[in-house]
């Protein structure tokens, strides 16, 4: 096989993003993250949803679907059970999957079928010029909130978590190796991985994420998780998660024992549920792999595995079948 | 007691031509076993059938209440019939509540078989009868039907105790003496009842003790019908006069499957079945499930609007996509069937008719989701409808859906109802290799040099090609945004949008030209046409024929294709005076025509939750006929 | 420079009755601020009105790409007018992509002003020009046109710098430059425009600063027209003939807002408008969720489908439930509106409709959803559907929906569409007073007897009695199973079913009690009427103006109820020996037309991702009238 | 106002579940616990989807409302929205609210609407006679799974707590007692609060709970949880519930600390998503209530709060907002 490169998977499309979206950004990581991880461009297909991040199948140079707002999960739900071997990414926004999406989502992880979901999340709707999301924060004005939001926003890898989703990590939509290295990762998961991308809509949520993705604050306010590493950040690495009877919290490295520093360890759910539902700024936003279950069977290998069993049990006769249990002759 | 052969009685039975018998009791009484068992029987002795079961929305409601009443119509001729019959001539009811609900029903004169020993005060306060008046000594009731109380559970309790079974059951074989006494009635053997219950009890679940149980049941009846002379005479029905040939019994639900399936393997394509359970659909997927071998594979979605979208997502991935549901599914399928419009790939949707609007009534057959069907998407949104006309017409229907729908690239939508898909008929085999293959080329190759156009289209059949993923060079997005004509391509361009409407509708026009023409039945020469479409054409054949026969000579024809309709089917309405449409609807076809063609077409329309009779068919035809209903 | 009073030139404007200038550029250049200020500047000169803003799907697409343009219309005139104009008299194009996309609109000897500063290769190169090759240069399209390249964004630059602002926010005042340019052009008034930037950078913002930038910007556009002297001669448009009265600019979805609102508090009953985005239906969540003063609260579901049954459930709870969405929404609605139509509570269904099927052209007009709204529900579900006929009309139709829901007590569909929604007009005041109050009484006491019957009908409105929770007494329960007449119990009795079908049907007909004899206009005595609906009204009306002044005089008529139609439809149709109908779609009201009155109607369709132009409705009439179209 | 009694709150309809089925029990205790609970029937509204749970409002002298599959959290929500005073019962089945209806569910619980949730699971689909639900455990056989269902059943309680649902707590049909404390609870709570039901279908999916249920075997298998008690159970109190490394584990209580028996703390979301994601045999079924948030606001009390500001910002002047920010005179 020939290596790719990323123009390999650019199509002859203009990308009609608004310069300066986060979106870009990705974009490029994809395009540059798939010739490393392989796999012929012919078996890929790239399904979304609808909202700006949706726009993605476009751009990428393999098959594609851009489906109807909120059911691409079912739609690469369909397109594994026709054909398993294929390589099936779904992109899309917060408001696809997780507001009018919420329950394929939901569902699809909890069948572990095997889709890598890279969830472009904005906090915000962006395709449809601002109103407020599913993962808008409380009080957030937008055009359909003029006085505040009032809905505590969803927890995206907590959602995940209790639909035992069995890959979920985070990214920045500008961080192109992190995203990259756990692309490559979830390509290589057998089951539902599940990525959020922290994504900046320039437009109508712009520093939603700033926060966390500059250079002067992503230090003191990310942490990225390294299996088996404790879990330090800050500017000087002088911060730590530590666990206390109220369950997680964070100190100074300085002050506290190096043992009692929380290490990461991806397969314990439970504390992955932790880290996805701490809250910043009481809390660092987590970046890297929370967690992952390499055991639990795939949803579309157990399907084909019933087709091959009963292919095995019985021959498939149609004349046999047509005859059905009982007939009777007129002559 | 008969012995296996059946042992004819003194008095040889009466011969007759036609009969339905009704079997009626508590959703737990088993009577759509006796009943269904009764018709194999009925089979098996060559008779054309017509079965039609009735059961709640319940699942199982408190015994001996009215709505937990369970009911199952077989109608057995030697002639040819076609539906289950408007009136039973015999009534089974094995309680109360299936007295009080089913009584109606009988015709007057016919016989009624009633478990008098459930007729106490406790089961007739239960189906709501005053606790000391029992309707089997009402005497107007008495002078109407033949009404014979029979002391069915007294006789099993008593006949059946053992050592080895408990009273329940011994109870539960309460079906099967009433099995062994309509048997006796009308002269059916026991024997293929007798293997039934070895094969099922005995050899597949082990307890041929039961089996055993349930046969001295059925002897029972049998022997209660021929010493109790309670009824006096019995009756025969010689064999109908079928075409030559293997049969099977086969209910629409049974066919829809079976058709799916082969038109699979006349494609030589996998099938994903992806469907959400509803009532009366739910056994299409349960069949289906049943057909991996055949490279189906079945995926109980979330949803009805996850459903068809796996649906589609198989078609884009390669394989025939179908879904299935009823009703209230079919709403919510419409955004997606908008986007299958658009991306152009094969999508079967089967909509198995119940009564409406909303939850409605969720087990009875109803006609009124045609023009659901023709317009339930945002948009200029045309897809091809096909409905099945019975049972059996279920199998070359679905065949007919693949068919089209991977020949013109388009969703096509299969009306069924709750009547045909639970429904029973005779079938006769189809010679499998009759059936023409379903040709599908996915393309390998660009079709424009060295470019891939995914929306070139076929000249004939106005279809795209259906290249798949998995093919190298081909690779292409396809997507809900208006596309440009040949590339595909996102396009918002008012000119190209135009162009793609018409594109879209073109290509269902387009398939006319394999739609056979309509045959016009009855007599042609008459002023007045027929035209059904859906499960009434059996009643309308019964009609028809007996307008006939009554001086009234009408033609009839019935439409498989009502999108879209057949190509002569403007000329056909033409050649008539007058053109009468019957529906269980408020006239969804009659309206179609009228839009279509301009055509004065008068209604004759009955939403009573069930197909239609055919005395009210006849009655409402001949008003029709007279003025304008 | 002018002073704050306008200074009128050297040479005297010249005279014109009507006049359309569009402004357009890329998403990011203000054009949609720039043509609105530019309309509500000739609002108050006097002139009647109509915009057409256009905008791409894209948010904002990469800048001077063609897909990336956006573009405001406003139509303005001595005379009354309806439409936002066919062609445009003035283009200004900020840049080559909005010129390339926009320039054959322009009328032959049109004005365009483009700045000609963003004609260097980069610019022309995105947006699809050859880069050597400037357009402005061409002299074909310079014979065509009169072209003006004016050195704009080099003035802004230049003019505007100063200190405290950066080259961005400077470059940000260029469409401001732009109006100044046209305002000049057409003799319009600076200080409403002044007005306004003070208000809402200076006051609002707290930026007196910007404001100020603009006015210079403003300022500095009047003074290039006044002296660079390239276009030469001034133009004046006369104020318009309107009624006397109070007036007011109002778009589609303003009006909605106002309408719902305004209803509401006539029926004085709190309003839940649940919605979920979609373009081009969300302004109207927006504007709902501003009117929490007027007791309305708003509701962003998690889906269209969460929206309608929240709308559902709040009407059952007492306020007036509303919803309101786009074709794909009203698809994912159908199954809850079968619900409402079962329950039969009021409920009001707003579909703005856009270009279809499928995600289709989100931004466009089309109005392919009739059919939908008439039959998008499983069974047999009729409901009222309405349809606005221009931005004003929304307010109007609002209230008539709430009424007829309220009043019959089931879901009314009223139907706008993206160019009514977007588009804006002038609207006399409506005397608030005079609008009638709208009746709602919630029932207190049984209604037979000691007994609460849910389903008990009103005989003239064939309505229920609207009981709600927090009423001691009357408790009960309502869903989606048949009901029996009168208890509103479960019911699957086959008569009682077809009487609730008949029912439910009979109540949306006794609508047409209260609805209005339709209104012909034009020539009455014509053989030939033109039937509209919806927003093609204003097209129809200049349309039949112009065929008269060309001596074909024609009868119109527009309907605002499409179920049921006004009673005297049929009469009226059958004056006319030819109907035509013109619709922006492939002929839904025609297909509706025949088959309810088996009238043979013309269609006149486009499908254009447009509203019609006077002209193609000119000539499609004409057609029409010739032979079959 | 006068004490109503469980006959105050029976229909005239027959109730229409098969004999047997622990609906029967549930509707029970349900009309005895709401004369304790107070409040006014006529305040009272019964909500359902469609199923064999569904049926429910039928047989509640309340005021109801049986409404279409999957979507009651949203006529629920529209009902509160419309008139927050209302006391809101949503009544439904494990197929109505975790399959098709599973993301207005989620997003009832995360916006926190007050209302009380009883979901009937019984691990199967009922009224449609008997396919697998999204409860059910893999490897079920149902009329739509002949070979076995391959879905990995959903874990409504660490959903809910994913959703951040305010109150969540676990009953068995059979325990009247309990169901009615619990609903106490749940009345007196500002918020969604939801209570799965493990219910017995009869026909279907008959003794699904047994193990969970009966008198012998529920000592050994469920874990009653009582706010700051030691997690205790077995048939002599012999078994424990206890933390290592690998989160919650089951041991002997002779074997181990008293101090080291895991104490219930329904106010702990991280330990109520431990106990919600316990699953049997390996572990007791917890029951009781495993978590309550009372510092949730309510999100209706939210909505009419912006109202009422809204209202006292600016009259409600309808010439005003129709006259609009622009006007100008034709004369
Ligand atoms: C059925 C339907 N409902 C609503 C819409 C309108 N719509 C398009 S995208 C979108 C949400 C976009 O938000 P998100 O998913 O976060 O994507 P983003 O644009 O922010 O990338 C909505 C509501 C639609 N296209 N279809
Ligand atoms: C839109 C729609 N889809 C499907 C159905 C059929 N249906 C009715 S109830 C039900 C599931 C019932 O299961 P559950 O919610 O667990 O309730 P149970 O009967 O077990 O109490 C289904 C699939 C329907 N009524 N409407
Ligand atoms: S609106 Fe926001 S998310 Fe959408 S393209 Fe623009 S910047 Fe990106
Ligand atoms: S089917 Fe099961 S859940 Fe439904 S009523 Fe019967 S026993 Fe109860
Ligand atoms: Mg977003
Ligand atoms: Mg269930």
């Amino acid at each position: 096989m020939t290596t790719l490169k990323a123009k390999d998977y650019t199509t002859d499309q203009d990308v009609r993003w608004c310069p300066g979206c986060g979106d870009y950004a990705v974009l490029a990581a994809v395009r540059k993250a798939l010739p490393v991880i392989g796999g012929a461009k012919e078996n890929q297909v790239f399904v979304s949803g609808i909202g700006c991040a949706a726009r993605f199948p476009y751009y990428m140079e393999t098959y594609g679907m851009h489906s109807i707002h909120g059911r691409a999960p079912a739609f690469a739900t369909g397109i594994k059970l026709a054909n398993p071997q294929l390589d099936v990414w779904l992109v899309s926004g917060d408001g696809d999957l997780l507001s009018i999406g919420g329950n394929h989502t939901m569902h699809a992880m909890r069948r572990n079928v095997g889709i890598r979901i890279l969830l472009l999340n904005n906090r915000i709707y962006g395709l449809t010029k601002g109103q407020y999301s599913p993962t808008s924060e409380v009080g957030k004005i937008t055009k359909s909130t003029p006085m505040g939001s009032i809905d505590e926003p969803v927890m995206p890898l907590a959602l995940a978590l209790a639909a035992e989703c069995s890959f979920v990590a985070r990214c920045l939509d500008i961080d192109a190796k992190p995203l990259g290295a756990i692309m490559e990762r979830a390509a290589g998961h057998a089951g539902t991985a599940f990525v959020e991308v922290l994504q900046d809509c320039n437009i109508f949520n712009h520093q939603a994420w700033f926060h966390a993705s500059q250079k002067d604050t992503r230090p003191a306010n990310t942490l990225q998780l390294v299996h088996g590493d404790p879990m330090i950040f800050g500017v000087d690495s002088e911060r730590c998660i530590i666990r206390s009877q109220d369950g997680l919290g964070v100190a100074n490295v300085a002050d506290v024992d190096a043992a009692d520093i929380v290490v990461h360890d991806e397969t314990n759910r439970t504390q992955a549920f932790e880290l996805a539902t701490m809250r910043y700024p009481d809390f660092p936003e987590p970046l890297g792999v929370l967690y992952v279950n390499a055991d639990r069977p795939m949803y579309e290998a157990a399907c084909e595995d019933q087709v091959a069993r009963a292919k095995a049990d019985r021959p498939a006769d149609l004349q046999a079948l047509v005859h059905g249990p009982e007939t009777w002759q007129v002559t | 007691m008969p012995d296996s052969t059946t042992t004819p009685t003194n008095q040889p039975p009466i011969a007759v031509d036609d009969v339905a018998v009704r079997f009626a009791g508590d959703s737990g009484d088993g009577m759509q076993l006796a009943g269904g068992q009764f018709t194999a029987t009925t089979a098996l002795v060559g008779n054309d059938f017509a079965t039609f079961p009735d059961y709640p929305a319940e699942i199982r409601a408190p015994r001996g209440t009215t709505f937990g009443v369970s009911g199952f119509q077989v109608h057995f001729s030697s002639n040819t019939i076609h539906t289950p019959g408007d009136v039973v001539d015999v009534l089974v009811a094995m309680n109360p509540a299936a007295f009080k609900t089913n009584i109606a029903d009988v015709r007057p004169g016919g016989i009624v078989l009633a478990d008098e020993d459930e007729f106490g005060k406790v089961g007739l306060k239960k189906a709501g009868y005053e606790p000391d008046v029992n309707p089997l000594d009402d005497e107007d009731l008495q002078r109407r039907y033949r009404i014979v109380p029979v002391p069915l559970s007294r006789i099993v309790r008593e006949e059946l105790a053992d050592d080895d079974h408990g009273a329940k059951e011994v109870m539960r074989c309460r079906n099967i003496f009433a099995l062994g006494l309509v048997c006796w009635l009308y002269d059916r053997p026991l024997e293929p009842t007798i293997d039934h219950l070895n094969e099922t009890f005995g050899v597949k679940k082990g307890r041929q003790d039961i089996a055993d149980l349930n046969i001295r049941a059925l002897r029972a009846g049998w022997n209660f019908g021929e010493t109790a002379e309670l009824v006096g005479e019995r009756y025969t029905v010689a064999p109908a006069d079928l075409k030559p040939g293997t049969y099977r019994r086969i209910s629409g639900n049974e066919a829809m499957v079976l058709g799916l399936t082969a038109a699979a393997r006349k494609a030589n394509k996998p099938m994903v079945y992806a469907s959400y359970p509803i009532t009366p659909a739910s056994d299409v997927l349960h069949g289906m499930s049943g057909m991996k071998r055949f490279d189906v594979t079945t995926f109980q979605a979330e949803d009805e609007i996850a459903a068809v979208c796996a649906a589609i997502g198989a078609s884009f991935a390669g394989s025939i996509g179908v879904t299935g549901t009823s009703g209230p599914g079919l709403a919510l399928k419409g955004e997606a069937m908008g986007l299958a419009v658009m991306l152009e790939l094969p999508l079967v949707i089967l909509d198995v008719q119940r009564g409406g609007p909303a939850t409605g009534m969720p087990t009875k057959p109803e006609q009124a989701d045609l023009l659901q069907a023709m317009f339930g998407r945002s948009g200029e949104a045309p897809v091809i409808v096909l409905a099945a006309a019975s049972p059996s017409d279920c199998f070359d229907t679905a065949i007919e859906a693949v068919r089209l729908a991977t020949r013109h690239m388009c969703p096509v939508i299969v009306l069924s109802d709750a009547a045909i898909a639970n429904g029973a008929e005779p079938w006769k085999l189809p010679d499998l290799e009759a059936i023409e293959p379903i040709e599908i080329t996915h393309p390998t190759e660009p079709n424009d040099g060295e470019v891939f156009h995914p929306y070139m289209r076929d000249e004939h059949t106005g279809g795209r090609p259906w290249a798949i993923p998995g093919t190298p060079g081909l690779e292409h997005r396809v997507g809900g945004l208006e596309k440009e004509a040949v590339t595909g391509n996102v396009c918002y361009d008012g000119e190209n949008h135009e162009a793609m409407v018409h594109a879209r509708q073109a290509k269902i026009m387009a398939a006319q030209a394999v739609i056979p023409p309509i045959e016009v039945g009855g007599d042609t020469t008459s002023d007045t046409l027929i035209l059904g479409w859906g499960g009434s054409r059996g009643a309308i054949l019964e009609a028809a024929d007996q307008l006939s026969a009554a001086g009234t000579p009408v033609a009839h024809a019935h439409l498989r294709h009502l999108n879209p309709f057949p190509a002569d089917l403007g000329d056909v309405l033409a050649r008539f005076d007058r053109v009468i449409v019957p529906e269980t609807n408020s006239g969804q076809l009659r309206f179609l025509l009228r839009a279509t063609y301009l055509c004065d077409a008068i209604g004759v329309n009955v939403m009573r939750g069930r197909s239609f009779q055919v005395q009210e068919l006849v009655e409402g035809i001949t008003r029709a006929m007279e003025g304008k209903s």
